[in-house]
């Protein structure tokens, strides 16, 4: 047998759904192998079944030729199968060393030896190019230091076989780069990777072969060589998908939302957002592009009224909303698709009809004289359900039982149909499946054709440079450059998010 | 479900067919303290008048306020010719009860409540408070010493004054330690108040505080054993065995809760229920006392307690059951 | 689909009751007791006649608001285990209008019950502000707020309101729930009014809950904090409000013992139970209106069904405890009672 | 009366009436810190208690002496654990409501410990005990000038026992491999059984030596304290020893310290009034100061605590 590993004939059934139907994956020893497919294909299901989290009803798994009962992630470790799960599996309070020694601690008279496994920890990272600190909390570190965690984890375990579920949705394109200069290392190294992702491009650039699934089944395996974005997205989707975004020109108007010299704290009480200024106008889509952590989140937050502005003043049209409450905000004809759609976003315990109104159940028709109107809540909810193509069983389903893609589209569907002046959407496609990509890029610029002004803020470069009609860029709390989006490239983009400089820089 | 019991000739004199319960307080048949000095009493009642448990005399125990007129009411309808509630916390029921039930015939233990069909009883504590405070004036060296009440409270107080009485009377230089734990049943309590008592020099302390005293008990006992000479005063019943084996119960003031229930329905049986009166069982009618365990009572304290027992039996001693009437006691006393 | 739901809904309960039951039975007969008599006896007691109908009722009228109460709380996200606190602050403003103040029977009793809500509610508050403003962890401060409210009712009884008998006076005729009618009925049971109060307010919570928007922003508050933030609704403002009505109801719990079933306070010498056993109440009603009746029917009728167990049977009040426990367990087990449910049904099908 | 003499009074006093309070309160750690709520403290203290009540009867009557009380502690930390399997099994294997477990639980302990004490004893409370542990000095360490008055004469041995188990706490949970595991099945159970833990087994232990240290709590109660178990012996420590776990931040010394805390608050309150500036304070006012401080320490000093994450939700594979 040649490969490492063989799933055969795979089926996985949750109550009410075969999530796994029939699904055969052959992984060849040294290679990085694509796994494709829309949003609840079934990816994570079948990783998980190979991984021992999720014992299948049907099928057989051959790991480096022999067959294996692998119920147990116990029996995956064992079996040198390691997993880079798409929801980090990371113990926010422990120290990055402890995080990796986990279930398999080194110990030195019955006491766990963390100077000894730190060191084993270092020695490590410096082998790979995983840059961490073996001493830092986790909850202290970037996502992306998080992620080399968990490939830490695997490797110190001895594992040859990695499982890479939807890594780089969470990173930034830096990020990106060195995790793609990490997988070819440990390729070089005769280990073997299973990568999920949503990005063509991605696996355009890295895999070697690449097998599609859809709607639980398997489409087929094809090499990467001897294929392209297209007809993946057409294997996958079982349609052509359109990547470039169709937009008109746009024509900005008057300015919406106004921003001058603003101050904001972070959580340390260290300035985040440091003297900013800013316009969006009617009409325009302005992305923000950047590096996490250099006060995006913290400028949405100020802006919204979920934050303190130290200094400095925010208008939206005419009305200064500088330190107003979210409620007056909202009310001011602002919109918000928030960047954690399960912090924020959504009221995971709530229906779907009664997530619909999260900003508007108080007020008619929807309720009268602090009494709610469930009839007028949930025609609404419907409504936007299939205007929005949100799928979900019926509008009384909790919103915690619908897909990311799904729950996303439903905080899009409330946040646009309150026809707001301004809207801000924040990573409004983070691990979204290029179909709902689609659909969600062609409302923002609806939006934006309906006159009104939106502000995009992205880690996705391409989202950026193809959506956006203003670019600015921010770094260490100051929009340092406006640039066009036509006349940019990712390669300058990139320059100047990490504080480079461009010749003249106007930031209006 | 009383349809078995037989529909009789009530009102008889025939001590076979007369039937006689209590309702405990909740504290239980067995509180070592007034309940089962209550259901010893009944027991006693029915063993001498060959009435058989459960059928002639029986007890129902409440864990709840909420409880006591329910039980109450229950053994009225099954027919009791006399139903005892013990304890003073059951005196509204009690009232209210016989209100309803006005051919019904019931009693109140340490309480007096309005109604014709109504025996009360009560206790002169504080004449046997009295008689162990002589014990303890006497018999303190260092001239200090210490009362722990429960929950204050009228009733405690009456303790609490016939016990300083009696200290000041035998020792009129003694100084007395009072403290309530407002808690019955908080022993660590207790201890740390005897702890507070005991360190401050007290080496005698009387307590009126239920499952609060047991901590009394405690801190006396380890005190005991590291060398102190330290004793504590039982309540309600003769309290020697709490305090063995270090031995530190000096004595006991005892409360026959017993006798009186005895006494009561012996004269109901008799047809001579006592209706509307209030029963006083005080030293004369030997209601309350110290407990027959005198090990360590010293002889000459032993003979002024039998003094002073006859000085208030004949009234020549009144003792003084309130904050004010202890006041005017002290000042006569010089 | 959803008829079937409903009907595994009612049955785990049940079945959970016959289970508790049985095992109870068991435990009867190892120490030698004869659980068939005990068992008529317990059912003969809850509602073998008038008098003991009566007497469930009138248990479960505070039973009713005190698992209201912890309910409520439970359903925005908060563990009240202060009911007992604020029940009793609620039964000392409720006996303290129903004695100082003169007034006709309509207004006197509304008046009454309000004072006793708005003292639960200010007790209910308190741990709320701690919650909202300092981020103390309300089990301890409600914890606490129960000793306090017991020392402090007993010392404001002992100082202005003492009467004979280490209580207060007895509440006017115009502020009594007592009802001459009512008890004739049932034979001279406790039964008053406050059964009316309490279903009423089983009303108010599912309606606050499930019909307004304030029910609304206490819920989404309740699952969800930072999404609450973002709707624009006032987290801190909900929290100590959803304490603040937990405290009402638990407060009004306190008027039921306060204007019904003694029409006095006592100085207390130790917690009354009643808010503990709200909390079992409320889970047993799955923190829902209906199901809060329902349990504190069931536990106030095995309560007071105890003591005939007693009278008649001979066995302790204990077991009824036991009994209540396992019941507890099992519904929260609904796992294996759904897997025993099948098993039954099979076997009987075969 | 001088300051040193009333911190002689306090002292001493305050950490006599912890000992019960910080085993139950460090039970509770190891149950929470698996991830499960136990409100279950208290029933398994009563238990303890009642446990320990007729294991000393029964030893004194078998002539173990002095041993009895020790034996009793084995006791009921064996039968505090069996009683908090039930626990275990409801939550964690049955995914049961751990709230609504716990409080049944208590409900259980309750009913089935005055039971049985109804049926062995044929009265509502055991005997009292005669064998004890008595309060001493400690030999050399009490002779320590000024600490030793207040920290090491007249105390119990059980005292010690339990701030040295304290200490044994913190180093399981944050030295040893199984410590590590425990903490990380209650903050992400998905995390450790991706690392091959067994979240299950993990768990069960937690709640079984919760119960073996409460039962331990309840047993040195009647030991130390009370002598002897009636229905209300145990009214309420339990959830107190639930709140210096709280107070404590789910932390071994911080549940030691918050008990420490809660005694010396009580003692105070105790011996206010004979203290000469507490004197004048109403009586009211010292008896409710333990509660009072206890908010006031929390709002002012404390503030938030964060229990573990994973904390109160069953653990089902492959649910997220
Ligand atoms: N724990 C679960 N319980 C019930 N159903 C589940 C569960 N996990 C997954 N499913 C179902 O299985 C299907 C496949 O889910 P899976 O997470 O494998 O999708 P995926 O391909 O990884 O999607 P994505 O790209 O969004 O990560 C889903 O549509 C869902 O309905
Ligand atoms: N708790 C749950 N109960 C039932 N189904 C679930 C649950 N959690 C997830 N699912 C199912 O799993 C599927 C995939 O969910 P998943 O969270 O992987 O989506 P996603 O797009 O990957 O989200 P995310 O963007 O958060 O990664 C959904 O279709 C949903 O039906
Ligand atoms: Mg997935
Ligand atoms: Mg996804």
């Amino acid at each position: 047998m040649e490969y490492v590993i063989d799933m055969r004939n795979i089926r996985k059934e949750f109550p009410g759904i075969v999530a796994n139907d029939n699904i055969t994956l052959q992984v060849k020893k040294g290679e990085i192998h694509a796994l494709l497919g829309e949003n609840g294909a079934g990816k994570s299901t079948l990783m998980n079944v190979l991984f021992g989290l999720y014992e299948p009803e049907q099928g057989e798994i051959y790991v480096k030729g022999n067959k294996v009962v692998n119920n147990d992630p116990n029996i995956a470790n064992s079996l040198g199968i390691g997993m880079v799960h798409q929801h980090f599996m990371l113990v926010d309070k422990f120290t990055v060393t402890e995080n990796i020694i986990l279930g398999k601690e080194p110990t030195k008279g019955g006491k766990v030896d963390l100077q000894t496994a730190a060191k084993e920890v270092q020695a490590l990272s410096d082998q790979y190019g995983l840059r961490v600190d073996p001493y830092a909390k986790v909850e202290d570190i970037s996502v992306g230091m998080q992620q080399r965690v968990e490939i830490l984890k695997t490797l110190y375990r001895g594992a040859d076989i990695l499982i890479f579920d939807e890594p780089t949705a969470v990173l930034t394109p830096q990020e990106i780069v060195e995790l793609i200069q990490i997988m070819r290392k440990l390729v070089s190294e005769g280990k073997s990777i299973i990568l999920i992702t949503h990005k063509l491009k991605e696996i355009m650039e890295v895999c070697d072969r690449c097998t599609v699934i859809r709607r639980g089944r398997g489409v087929g395996t094809v090499d990467v060589k001897d294929s392209n974005p297209d007809s993946l997205a057409a294997m996958m989707v079982g349609r052509e998908v359109n990547f470039t975004v169709i937009k008109g020109i746009s024509e900005p108007k008057e300015s919406v939302l106004t921003i001058k010299d603003l101050v904001v704290l972070d959580s340390r009480k260290v300035p985040a957002v440091n003297g900013l200024n800013l316009t969006v106008k009617a009409g325009e889509i302005v992305g923000i592009a950047g590096v996490d952590g250099n006060g995006q989140s913290e400028l949405l937050e100020a802006i919204t009224g979920l934050r303190k502005a130290n200094e400095g003043s925010i208008h939206l049209r005419d009305k200064d909303i500088t330190n107003k409450s979210p409620r007056s905000v909202t009310v001011s004809g602002l919109a918000h698709i928030p960047q954690d759609r399960h912090k924020h976003g959504l009221v995971l315990d709530f229906s779907v009809g009664e997530n619909m109104v999260l900003q508007t159940y108080y007020q008619k028709p929807f309720s009268t004289n602090g009494i709610l109107k469930f009839s007028p809540i949930f025609d609404k909810a419907k409504k936007l359900i299939s205007e929005y193509d949100v799928r979900t069983p019926d509008a009384y389903t909790p919103a915690r039982a619908l897909s990311g893609g799904n729950q996303q589209k439903a905080i899009i569907a409330r946040e646009v149909d309150r026809d707001p002046d301004f809207l801000i959407a924040a990573q409004p496609t983070r691990g979204l499946d290029v179909g709902a990509i689609e659909f969600i890029h062609s409302k923002l610029i609806e939006q934006r054709d309906k006159g009104k002004a939106v502000l995009l803020v992205s880690f996705e470069l391409d989202e950026i440079i193809n959506v956006s009609d203003r670019i600015a860029v921010m770094y260490e709390g100051k929009i340092v450059a406006i640039v066009d989006p036509k006349e940019t490239t990712e390669q300058e983009l990139g320059l100047l998010m990490a504080g480079g400089k461009r010749g003249t820089v106007n930031a209006e | 479900g009383c349809g078995n019991s037989e529909e009789g000739k009530s009102g008889g004199d025939a001590k076979k067919d007369f039937k006689v319960a209590m309702v405990t307080d909740t504290g239980g048949v067995d509180d070592k303290s007034f309940n089962q000095s209550a259901w010893e009493g009944l027991t006693k009642f029915g063993k001498d008048n060959s009435l058989e448990e459960n059928k002639g005399y029986k007890y129902l125990q409440s864990t709840a306020q909420s409880d006591y007129k329910p039980n109450l009411n229950s053994l009225i309808r099954q027919k009791y010719d006399l139903v005892f509630g013990i304890g003073f916390l059951m005196g509204t029921d009690v009232e209210t009860v016989a209100k309803q039930q006005p051919d019904a015939k019931l009693a109140i233990v340490d309480m007096v409540v309005k109604g014709d069909n109504v025996a009360n009883i009560t206790f002169s504590e504080h004449e046997g408070s009295f008689l162990v405070g002589l014990i303890a004036g006497m018999q303190t060296t260092s001239n200090k010493v210490g009362f722990v009440g429960g929950v204050n409270s009228e009733l405690i107080k009456k303790f609490e004054n016939g016990f300083k009485a009696g200290v000041k009377t035998a020792n009129p230089d003694a100084e007395i330690l009072v403290q309530y734990a407002e808690d019955f049943n908080k022993a660590e309590k207790g201890q740390q108040i005897a702890n507070t008592f005991y360190e401050q020099g007290a080496d005698i302390i009387y307590h009126a505080a239920g499952g609060t005293g047991m901590g009394v008990f405690t801190e006396a006992k380890n005190r005991k054993k590291n060398g102190e000479n330290v004793w504590v005063i039982g309540v309600d019943r003769d309290q020697h065995e709490e305090g063995m084996p270090e031995d530190v119960t000096l004595t006991s003031m005892v409360k026959r809760v017993d006798q009186a229930v005895y006494e009561v329905s012996e004269k109901t049986a008799a047809g001579k229920f006592p209706g509307g009166e209030i029963v006083e069982f005080g030293l004369k009618e030997d209601g309350v006392g110290i407990a027959p365990t005198q090990d360590n009572v010293e002889k000459d304290a032993l003979k002024s307690v039998e003094d002073y027992k006859k000085k208030i039996i004949d009234g020549e001693v009144k003792v003084p059951k309130t904050d004010a009437e202890f006041e005017e006691f002290v000042k006569n006393l010089k | 689909m959803q008829n079937k739901n409903n009907k595994v809904k009612l049955l785990v309960p049940l079945f959970s009751v016959f289970l508790g039951l049985l095992i109870g039975g068991i435990i009867m007969l190892l120490s030698g007791y004869k659980p068939i008599e005990a068992y008529v006896a317990l059912f003969q007691g809850m509602v073998g006649d008038p008098y003991f109908i009566g007497e469930t009722i009138r248990q479960m009228s505070p039973l009713i608001l005190s698992g209201l109460a912890v309910a409520f709380a439970f359903r925005t996200g908060l563990f009240n285990i202060g009911v007992e606190g604020q029940l009793l602050v609620g039964w000392l403003a409720a006996v303290y209008v129903g004695v100082t103040v003169d007034a006709p029977t309509i207004v006197h009793v509304p008046l009454a019950i309000l004072a006793a809500a708005v003292a639960g509610a200010l007790w209910g508050a308190v741990p709320g502000i701690l919650k909202a403003r300092f981020k103390v962890h309300e089990v301890i401060t409600t914890i606490m707020m129960n000793y306090i409210a017991l020392y402090s009712t007993n010392e404001i009884i002992r100082n202005f309101l003492l009467a004979p008998g280490e209580r207060t006076e007895n509440v006017k005729e115009s502020a009594s729930l007592a009802s001459p009618f009512l008890q004739s009925i049932t034979e001279y049971s406790t039964l008053h009014y406050g059964i009316i109060v309490a279903l009423i307010a089983a009303v108010i919570m599912w309606f606050l809950l499930w019909r307004t928007t304030m029910g609304y922003e206490l819920r989404a508050v309740g699952f969800n904090q930072h999404a609450s933030q973002y709707a624009g609704i006032n987290v801190s403002k909900n929290i100590v409000l959803s304490m603040a009505i937990s405290g009402a109801f638990a407060g009004i719990a306190g008027s039921m013992e306060g204007l019904g079933t003694y029409q006095y306070m006592t100085i207390n010498a130790a917690f009354t139970g009643v808010g503990f056993d709200g909390i079992a109440v409320a889970l047993l009603g799955a923190n829902s209106a209906i199901g809060v009746v329902l349990g504190a029917a069931l536990f106030g009728g095995l309560k007071i069904g105890a003591l005939n167990m007693q009278s008649i049977a001979g066995v302790p009040t204990e077991l009824v405890g036991v009994v209540i426990a396992l019941i507890i367990f099992f519904v929260a087990c609904s796992y294996i009672v759904h897997w025993l449910m099948n098993r039954v049904s099979k076997g009987g099908k075969i | 009366m001088s300051f040193m003499d009333i911190l002689a009074l306090i002292v001493p006093a305050a950490i006599v009436s912890a000992a019960p309070l910080i085993f139950t309160a460090l039970g509770g750690v190891f149950s929470e810190r698996s991830g499960v709520v136990n409100i279950g403290l208290e029933g398994l203290m009563l238990f303890g208690a009642f446990t320990g009540a007729v294991t000393i009867y029964y030893g004194e009557q078998l002539g173990l002496n002095g041993a009895a009380p020790w034996v009793s502690f084995i006791v009921a930390m064996i039968v505090g654990a069996m009683l908090a399997s039930i626990h275990a099994l409801a939550s964690i294997t049955l995914k049961a409501d751990q709230v609504v477990s716990g409080v049944a639980l208590n409900f259980l302990a309750a009913g089935l410990a005055i039971f049985l004490t109804k049926k062995i004893f044929n009265a509502g409370q055991t005997p009292v005990i005669s064998e004890r542990i008595s309060k001493s000095d400690i030999p050399f360490l009490s002779d320590i000038p000024l600490i030793g008055k207040l920290f090491f004469s007249n105390a119990y041995l059980t005292s010690y026992v339990a701030v040295g188990v304290a200490l044994i706490v913190w180093y399981v949970l944050y030295k040893t491999p199984f410590g590590l595991r425990l903490r990380s099945v209650g903050e992400h159970p998905m995390a450790a059984d991706t690392m091959g833990i067994n979240v299950t087994k993990v768990r069960y232990i937690g709640v079984l030596l919760s119960g073996a240290l409460a039962g331990l709590g309840g047993a040195v109660y009647v030991a130390s304290i009370s002598g002897n178990f009636t229905h209300s012996t145990i009214t309420g420590q339990g959830f107190m020893a639930l709140a210096a776990m709280i107070f404590g931040k789910w932390h071994p010394l911080g549940a030691l310290g918050a008990a420490l805390f809660f005694g010396l608050a009580q003692a105070i309150s105790i011996s206010g009034s004979h203290i000469p500036f507490l004197q004048d304070i109403p009586k009211v006012f010292l008896l409710i100061a333990p509660y009072v401080l206890t908010i006031l320490a929390l709002a002012g000093l404390v503030g938030r605590a964060d229990a573990p994450k994973a904390l109160g939700t069953p653990y089902e594979k492959g649910k997220r």
